[in-house]
């Protein structure tokens, strides 16, 4: 349906924050007063329009509620052709608000946060370019428009990891995580080509409506290719090592870029590729195998960190496994996988928000084991905190319950395997929840003296308090409110298979595990003093402190290797390419050196050597004519 | 009909006279002059873009052919096709750049002729333009090899320590591959002459023209080795690192960004269509070059910590993808080897003029270990920086983003394993393009830049230009695909390649 | 008694036929020469030097003038012995515009120091009681210019002599006053000396080669004449062998002096140690004279022969090609170093000799013009550069003069890349005319090598740049002296022609191609 | 006696000329040994012009005696100078120019 109405504003919710971004980075330092403003304006007018949108589009049924835009033609040549060209369907709507809402909160948010620094412009300049790229990458009705999106909330991430360059390891953190989503670009690049290469089109439309076309090894091709692209994005094992460096960045980026939105890309990705995935078995499998195994990394990793942040973006790797997952079980997932994604984004930008709220009050001081007994002190973040903390746990009536239940719920559909270890995740993901909760906010303080926590002001607490609303209530207004699997139905499709199990044995058994993970937690965090200085800990959490030896391997597997590489080449490259063009030069000047020997400077040689030239040159004569 | 290309390569060669007769005590004026020349040439060529018609059937438009040499076939014949006529007007916007950018970089004092400089560089685009209008064989190789000339001068006079070094490297490098290119010029017109009864030099009576299988395979070698010298390819690469560290940014702008172009352009202006059977032939050669190159210069990149030395290397990995897409024989790979041009020009210029700036406040200094920390004491070079890196990593929504695309995709169309590796190619890209911005601009600011101003008026404008480019094009590629790709599919009707189909519309086309 | 008889028998006695207007250009300078010997011999040393350049100019002027009136003649006169059709007038032409040219270097004398930069007196003693005299009282000498008429008549005849024994006598002509010629600097006499001596010993031992193989060849075909020999050479096709060795020793003369490796080692020591004036004249024009001597010797009597000459010629042209680039390379003084330029330069020449077709000794006569306005140029601007021990030749004493002078080194820097064949210059027309002349007789690998030898060249003709305007000048810099208008003169003929030549070298590639080729 | 045999005279001494040029120093000798090749050359001419039945070859012999004269004026004038100044007529000794 082409864009009517407030339809055709679909350019400006992306144009609102590039203009915003635009002109904060144009801008410089005179617009560091006003800047945060404008940055925050145009993020909410974004929403605000998004939410006009969303008016106008249940106002339409179900089969026309996708609307598309095209404004003019991008790429083009002979046989190909990509537009720049925006489609805004149920997906997509969903995708859009969760961005423009909980950016514009965390954007409200950070200025608070970033008062301080000097820089503000810069960070809000970088905050609205994410926003724009990640509007663009679910607005696209391109794979190649979408790649624009991709790269650009990539770039955004690069920025914003590295905002405090001036630490070395904020640099480093923020180069690694773009080279690691390059991979995985290249998976996405390698997609398109394979595409274009079959269907003669990168767009949507095309692509989905050939897919039935195309024999399966080519579809499979195609949606392992977007797998790899979703693994670096949404750091999905083997790509996951980016996203607990990425923690550097101030708080708020890792709120909205680090949990909420950007890492859930991914799962757009592979949700949106519906068509592909549902013909591609083995491409769905492996879809289903990455997200367990980086659900349990995840999760591990969450449990054996004492940065609060890092074990948050643990957390994060981990519930991102579950939508992976769900998006991998097809037709009975997708929804689901959405459906998370959309109460994760808020818990978990909750929660980051909290323990960003909590290190603003502990100066920016991570450690866990230097917090403690915070909850007095902290009212609003601790109440905040927990409905997060209930949240993430799956705990009825908490959003997080309704998404992750119906997840389970759907892998036993599947098969009880991968629904026992669904349910297993979620035990642990009370754990270390737990393990969280009691050693900042439980326990005895244990600051350092210099320390005097309090509370953030309303400008950072008011997000925290509306994002822990939606924390609360956001699963069931989407359930038993929204329909959000009739409303996405029509673009990702739905079906369900009872399972063995009926829903409330299903519902007691993960409640149960959850509680088990809970007890554990508590049992080793929350009723025993934490010591302040780590132990050694078993090998598990040894080798979960270090991120499952992740940066170990890729050091030894992917840098070192090119590294030496490259040393290799550069002394082949002056020795050997360059030595063969000097050498020629060297040779020929040596031969010039001996040769001018000859010239001795006595005509009697030269006499010589023109008798010897007469001599040669009669027998040559001779010899040529006999011959 | 107005004789648009000579109007335009006669306007900086006068001003380049100008110049030069200007009096040596007013430098200021010499400077003014040659910027308002080069202003003047770049509207020129903007007026002239707007009357081109990309729709047009006519190979060539703004067609001009007067006898120059009859005694050899030679005439002075000039037109340009879309290609021409993006890579003319890349050369006219930079030059009104590179003379911004390099306001300050010669003066009196450090021993050198400003107006020198300034002349040469003006002398550079009068031939620049001519070499990319030329549509007489000779007359292209003449203005191939006349180019080294000023560049020579320009590296050898106002270069770094290792200028004569470099600039006799680059001067006998280039001579060498000219040389090679002469005789098979040679070769091409003697049998042009045994065909046709009547030698000539003229490119549309070559193309096209029936030849000896083998003799076209050697003919062939000649031209190819002279353009994979000066684009360069691997292993033919060496002279651009030494050539690239010894000139001043506004030297290697011109150098690589420009210059170095006319060894992709003559690829697919002379190579293809003169040597179809040949170029098919030798394509899997070429192709490894390419990829090899792609990769090596990238590797040889991520352990460079010379700055401009580590561009080159860059450069020579981009110039892997623009011959990988110009030796696939796709439209896509073609259009995308130009766009390809285009953007390495722009983000060439944004590296090395950056760069610049940043070597200026480091008393010249452009070894990577020697900065740090720039972010912080200049914000807007870094951020300029930065653009640059990302131009350079191609970064969709940029224009080189549009070109590497279409390369990869082109190649892919046509050799899946060689598209899929090339692809590869961008991660290494980032990698080294990253360290080079972490290792420079980010942590604690370094000791020799201490006190170091951030980035003045001047060198903001001449930055911006390329900045907007780079992101309109990036955004909007229209402009320079509207007129490229009727000109590729030229090259393609005229070798005789057609684009693989779709798999499935072709399926559907057989049931 | 028989022999008195005969002698008493009236043999008819006729008169021999001689074309005077085709030969004219030849009697002028040989009669200026005579003229300029009695105004030596006669008049009294101070009014001697005007009345000198007058003839000398006249002459030279006439006669270019006449050659210019009879374009177009293609005679065989003086009963076959001179040839005069295109090519020779083509090469007269040019022997006389450089000729000019090398008298106005001659006649330069506001450079030295002293006045004039040839010996006062050739024979006296280096750093003499006498010769300090000589210089005290400022005699000048004035005996070059009867010597230069007489070496430039013999440049004139020996391009069109269509007869050996003609050819040999104009080559001594020629040569012999150019031996005196090369010893009459007036700084570093030494070397001068040094230089006449072994031009003088070798020359002479180069021409007893050339003589023996005209008598060998006149044993073959009972005639010195050139054409005769080509058509006994068809007629006795079974018996060639003594025309053969012949042959080879007339191309040793005739190599000698085009300064093919191996008979090239006397161009370096002649050229480093000649009075510059002298060596930048000799250059251009013996050049011009030996090739047209050799092409007509190997074109018109030995064309039959082709098939024996060219694998010979191949390997000489490669080695001159190769020798002369390469040793190049290694020399630090700028007249050395030209001089195996030189010999570099008549390896590519010879590819076009080679080429053996019209195109070819197009090419090779459009390539002997451009290098000699180049050449004559190059050594005009040598000739200006000095210090305080006299001409600065050493590259060492080159640094930074670019820098200092910038005409001066732009207008060297466009010689040398004239030289090394850059487009736009006349050396890229001339190498583009003999390569393309080559590759039409299938001698593509001699084109090759001369690809290969023309890339090491450009690397010295490079370095001059390079020390020029690469370094900076310092104390040992030379300075460079203010010419007259004579070198003035002569150095924008030359520069203008080098560039000329480059740009628009249409009417000069259709004046040799119309030259059309070697009368039989 | 056939006249072949002095041209195989004549060659034997145009080779005794060349290898007196090669092996001699003085600077005299050498010249005469050069001499000795012209005059070969002449013996050449004048036998070929005997069995070819012309006069051609006579007449050479006397062009060649008379440029022999000329050379001979030219290269002791040199001679004579460079002895003058060096005080030796060796020619092995100006060794200026050289390499």
């Amino acid at each position: 349906m082409p864009a009517s109405g407030v339809f055709s504003l679909i350019w400006l919710l992306i144009a609102l924050p590039l203009f915003g971004a635009a002109v904060l980075l144009l801008g410089g330092r005179r617009t560091n007063s006003w800047g945060p403003y404008l940055g925050v304006l145009t993020v909410v007018g974004s929403a605000v329009l998004a939410v006009l949108m969303l008016v106008a589009m249940m106002g339409h049924s179900a089969e026309e509620r996708s609307v598309g835009q095209s404004l003019f033609t991008w790429v083009f040549a002979d046989g190909f052709q990509a537009d720049m060209a925006f489609q805004l369907d149920q997906l997509s709507m969903v995708f859009v608000l969760l961005i423009t809402i909980v950016g514009s909160l965390i954007h409200i948010y950070s200025i608070g946060y970033m008062s301080h620094d000097a820089d503000k412009r810069k960070f809000f300049g970088y905050l609205n370019l994410f926003v724009a790229a990640m509007l663009l990458l679910v607005l696209a009705n391109n794979y190649l428009l979408l790649y624009v999106g991709w790269e650009g909330v990539g770039l955004a991430s690069y920025l914003l990891i590295g905002f405090w360059q001036i630490k070395p390891t904020a640099a480093a953190a923020a180069k690694k995580a773009f080279i690691i989503n390059r991979v995985g670009d290249v998976g996405l690049s390698l997609a398109i080509m394979v595409m274009f290469v079959t269907f003669g089109s990168v767009s949507f439309g095309d692509v989905f409506s050939q897919a039935g076309e195309a024999n399966e090894g080519t579809l499979t091709a195609i949606g392992l290719l977007l797998l790899l692209a979703a693994c670096g994005k949404s750091a999905q094992f083997p790509l996951q090592a980016w996203l607990l460096d990425a923690m550097e960045g101030p708080t708020p980026v890792s709120a909205l870029i680090h949990a909420a939105t950007m890492v859930t890309a991914g799962v757009y990705l592979i949700v949106r590729s519906n068509a592909v995935f549902d013909r591609a078995v083995w491409a769905a499998g492996a879809v289903v195998l990455i997200g367990l195994i980086t659900i349990f990394m995840g999760a591990i990793i969450g449990s054996a960190k004492d940065d609060i942040k890092k074990s948050l973006a643990g957390s994060t790797m981990s519930q991102i496994g579950y939508m992976i997952f769900a998006a991998g079980l097809g037709p009975i997932g997708y929804v689901f996988a959405i459906f998370h994604l959309l109460t994760h984004g808020v818990f978990k930008a909750g929660l980051f928000l909290g323990a960003g709220s909590v290190m603003h009050g502990m100066k920016d001081n991570v450690n866990m084991r230097r917090y403690g007994a915070l909850r007095g002190l902290m009212i609003i973040t601790f109440v905040t905190f927990m409905a997060g903390y209930l949240a993430i746990m799956g705990i009825p009536p908490f959003s997080g319950f309704w998404s992750k239940d119906e997840i389970i719920h759907a892998a036993f559909e599947r098969s009880w395997v991968i629904g026992a270890a669904a349910i297993l995740g979620a035990g642990i993901t009370g754990f270390y929840m737990t393990r969280m909760i009691a050693m900042t906010f439980f326990g005895k303080a244990r600051w350092e003296d210099d320390v005097h926590p309090h509370e953030s002001p309303a400008v950072m607490t008011i997000p925290l308090v509306i994002l822990a609303i939606g924390s609360t209530f956001l699963g069931m207004a989407l359930l038993f409110w929204g329909n959000i699997e009739t409303w996405l139905e029509p673009v990702v499709g739905f079906a369900s298979n009872p399972t063995q199990l009926s829903s409330t044995t299903l519902l007691a058994i993960t409640l149960v595990v959850v509680l088990i993970g809970v007890f554990i937690g508590w049992r080793q965090y929350g009723s025993k003093p934490v010591p302040v200085d780590a132990p050694s800990g078993n090998w598990l959490t040894r080798a979960a402190r270090r991120d499952l030896y992740g940066d170990l391997v890729n050091e030894v597997v992917v840098v070192r290797p090119s590294f030496t590489l490259a040393r290799w080449l550069t002394w082949f490259d002056s020795s050997w390419i360059d030595g063969f063009v000097n050498g020629s030069a060297a040779f020929v000047g040596g031969a010039s050196g001996r040769l001018r020997r000859t010239q001795s400077g006595f005509a009697r040689s030269y006499a010589l050597s023109m008798l010897g030239g007469a001599v040669l040159i009669v027998a040559a004569l001779v010899l040529v004519r006999l011959s | 009909m107005t004789p648009w290309l000579t109007i335009l390569a006669l306007v900086p060669l006068m001003g380049s006279v100008l110049v030069v007769l200007l009096p040596k005590s007013r430098p200021t004026l010499a400077k003014q002059l040659a910027l308002a020349i080069s202003l003047v040439t770049l509207a020129l060529t903007v007026v002239m873009a707007l009357q081109f018609n990309g729709a047009s059937s006519e190979p060539f438009q703004f067609v001009e052919s007067y006898p120059w040499i009859p005694a050899f076939g030679i005439s002075y014949s000039v037109g340009v096709d879309g290609i021409g006529l993006v890579l003319i007007a890349l050369a006219t916007t930079l030059v009104p750049i590179v003379v911004i950018a390099g306001w300050r970089d010669v003066d009196a004092t450090s021993g050198g002729s400003v107006k020198g400089y300034f002349a040469l560089i003006l002398a550079m685009e009068t031939l620049m333009i001519g070499v990319f209008a030329a549509t007489d064989v000779f007359m292209f190789f003449v203005l191939f090899e006349v180019i080294l000339i000023p560049v020579y001068f320009m590296i050898g006079r106002y270069g770094g320590p290792q200028r004569s070094y470099a600039a006799v490297k680059f001067l006998l490098y280039g001579l060498l591959g000219g040389l090679f290119m002469l005789t098979s010029m040679i070769g091409l017109y003697v049998v042009s002459a045994q065909v046709t009864g009547q030698g000539t030099f003229d490119y549309l009576s070559l193309v096209g023209m029936e030849m000896d299988p083998t003799a076209e395979k050697l003919l062939f070698l000649g031209f190819f080795f002279a353009f994979a010298i000066k684009a360069p390819l691997w292993p033919f690469h060496t002279w651009l690192p030494d050539a690239a560290s010894a000139s001043k940014p506004g030297t290697a702008v011109l150098l690589i960004g420009v210059l170095d172009k006319i060894g992709t352009f003559g690829m697919i202006r002379y190579c293809l269509p003169i040597f179809p059977a040949a170029s098919e032939f030798y394509a899997p050669v070429v192709i490894g070059m390419a990829l090899v190159g792609i990769f090596y210069g990238a590797y040889v990149a991520l352990n460079q910590n010379d700055m401009k030395r580590l561009f080159a290397y860059s450069s020579m990995s981009h110039f892997g993808f623009i011959a990988l897409g110009i030796f696939v024989f796709t439209t896509i790979g073609q259009s995308g080897s130009v766009v390809y041009m285009i953007a390495h020009g722009l983000s060439t210029a944004a590296l090395f003029l950056t760069a610049g700036f940043l070597m200026q406040r480091a008393n010249g200094s452009s070894l990577i270990s020697d900065f740090g920390g720039v972010n912080k004491a200049a914000p807007v070079l870094a951020g300029f920086f930065m653009f640059a890196a990302l131009s350079s990593l191609a970064l969709p929504g940029l224009v080189s983003f549009v070109g590497e695309f279409m390369v990869l995709l082109g190649t892919f169309q046509r050799y899946l394993f060689v598209g899929g590796i090339a692809t590869l190619g961008i991660v290494i890209t980032a990698a080294y393009v990253l360290r080079l911005y972490q290792k420079s601009m980010t942590g604690p600011l370094a000791p020799k830049l201490v006190g170091m101003k951030d980035l003045g008026g001047r060198e903001v404008i001449a930055l911006m230009p390329i900045v907007v480019l780079t992101l309109l094009l990036g955004l909007f590629p229209a402009p320079i695909l509207n007129v490229v790709n009727p000109a590729v599919d030229r090259v393609m009707t005229t070798i005789g390649a057609t684009d693989p189909s779709p798999t499935i519309a072709s399926e559907g086309s057989g049931k | 008694m028989n022999y008195l008889a005969a002698a008493t028998v009236d043999v008819p006695f006729t008169l021999p036929i001689v074309d005077y207007n085709a030969i004219a250009p030849l009697l002028i300078i040989l009669v200026a020469g005579v003229v300029s010997v009695l105004v030596e011999a006669l008049l009294p040393r101070g009014s001697r030097r005007f009345i000198q350049l007058f003839i000398v100019f006249g002459a030279l002027i006439a006669a270019l003038a006449w050659v210019f009136t009879i374009t177009g003649v293609r005679v065989v006169t003086a009963e076959g012995a001179i040839a005069i059709d295109g090519p020779a007038l083509l090469m007269q032409g040019a022997i006389l515009v450089l000729a000019l040219l090398g008298a106005l270097l001659m006649a330069e004398r506001s450079l030295d120091p002293s006045g004039d930069v040839f010996a006062a007196r050739a024979s006296s003693l280096p750093g003499s009681e006498d010769e300090k005299q000589f210089t005290a009282r400022g005699y000048l000498q004035t005996e070059v210019w009867p010597l230069f008429l007489f070496a430039v008549s013999g440049m004139i005849l020996f391009v069109s002599a269509n007869d050996l024994l003609l050819m040999f006598v104009a080559l001594e002509v020629m040569s012999l006053p150019l031996y005196l010629l090369a010893g009459m600097a007036r700084r570093r006499r030494l070397l001068s000396q040094e230089a006449a001596l072994k031009y003088f010993l070798l020359g002479a031992f180069s021409s007893a080669f050339f003589i023996y193989g005209v008598a060998l060849v006149y044993g073959f075909a009972a005639s010195t004449q050139l054409p005769v020999i080509a058509s006994v050479l068809t007629a006795k096709s079974g018996q060639t062998s003594l025309a053969l060795i012949g042959m080879a020793l007339i191309l040793v003369g005739l190599l000698f002096k085009v300064a093919a490796v191996p008979f090239h080692q006397w161009t370096p020591d002649v050229y480093q140690g000649a009075p510059t004036a002298v060596t930048g004249f000799m250059a251009a024009t013996v050049k011009i004279a030996a090739f047209g001597a050799l092409m007509r010797v190997l074109y018109v009597a030995f064309g039959g022969m082709r098939w024996d000459w060219v694998p010979m010629m191949w390997i000489i042209a490669i080695l001159t090609m190769l020798v002369g680039s390469i040793i190049a390379i290694s020399q630090s003084d700028i007249k050395r170093m030209l001089a195996y330029s030189s010999i570099a330069q008549a390896g590519f020449i010879l590819v076009g000799v080679i080429a053996a077709s019209p195109a070819g000794l197009a090419g090779a006569m459009f390539y002997l013009i451009s290098y000699g306005f180049t050449t004559i140029g190059a050594f005009a601007i040598i000739s200006l550069v000095r210090d305080e021990s006299g001409e600065a030749t050493n590259l060492s004493k080159w640094a930074g003069l670019g820098r200092r002078s910038p005409l001066v080194g732009s207008v060297f820097a466009l010689f040398m890349l004239g030289l090394a064949g850059i487009p736009l210059t006349s050396g890229f027309i001339g190498k583009f005319s003999v390569f393309a002349a080559a590759i039409a007789s299938g001698d593509t690998w001699l084109v090759i090598v001369g690809v290969l030898a023309s890339a090491i060249a450009a690397f010295f003709y490079v370095r001059v740049i390079v020390v020029m305007f690469f370094t900076e000048p310092g104390p040992q810099t030379a300075s460079v002296v203010v010419p007259s208008a004579f070198t003035t003169i002569a150095l924008a003929a030359g520069a203008t022609v080098t560039l000329v030549l480059g740009i628009l070298p249409q009417p000069i590639l259709e004046l040799v191609s119309n030259a059309g080729l070697f009368i039989r | 006696m056939n006249p072949a045999n002095y041209i195989i005279l004549s060659a034997i001494l145009f080779s005794l000329g060349a290898i007196g040029v090669l092996v001699r120093r003085n600077a005299i000798i050498v010249f005469m040994s050069v001499e000795l090749m012209l005059n070969a050359a002449n013996l050449a001419f004048v036998a070929f012009a005997r069995m070819n039945g012309n006069l051609d070859g006579q007449v050479a012999a006397f062009f060649v005696m008379v440029v022999a004269a000329a050379e001979v004026v030219v290269g002791l004038a040199i001679i004579v100078t460079i002895f003058r100044s060096r005080r030796s007529a060796s020619i092995d000794e100006p060794n200026l120019l050289k390499y």
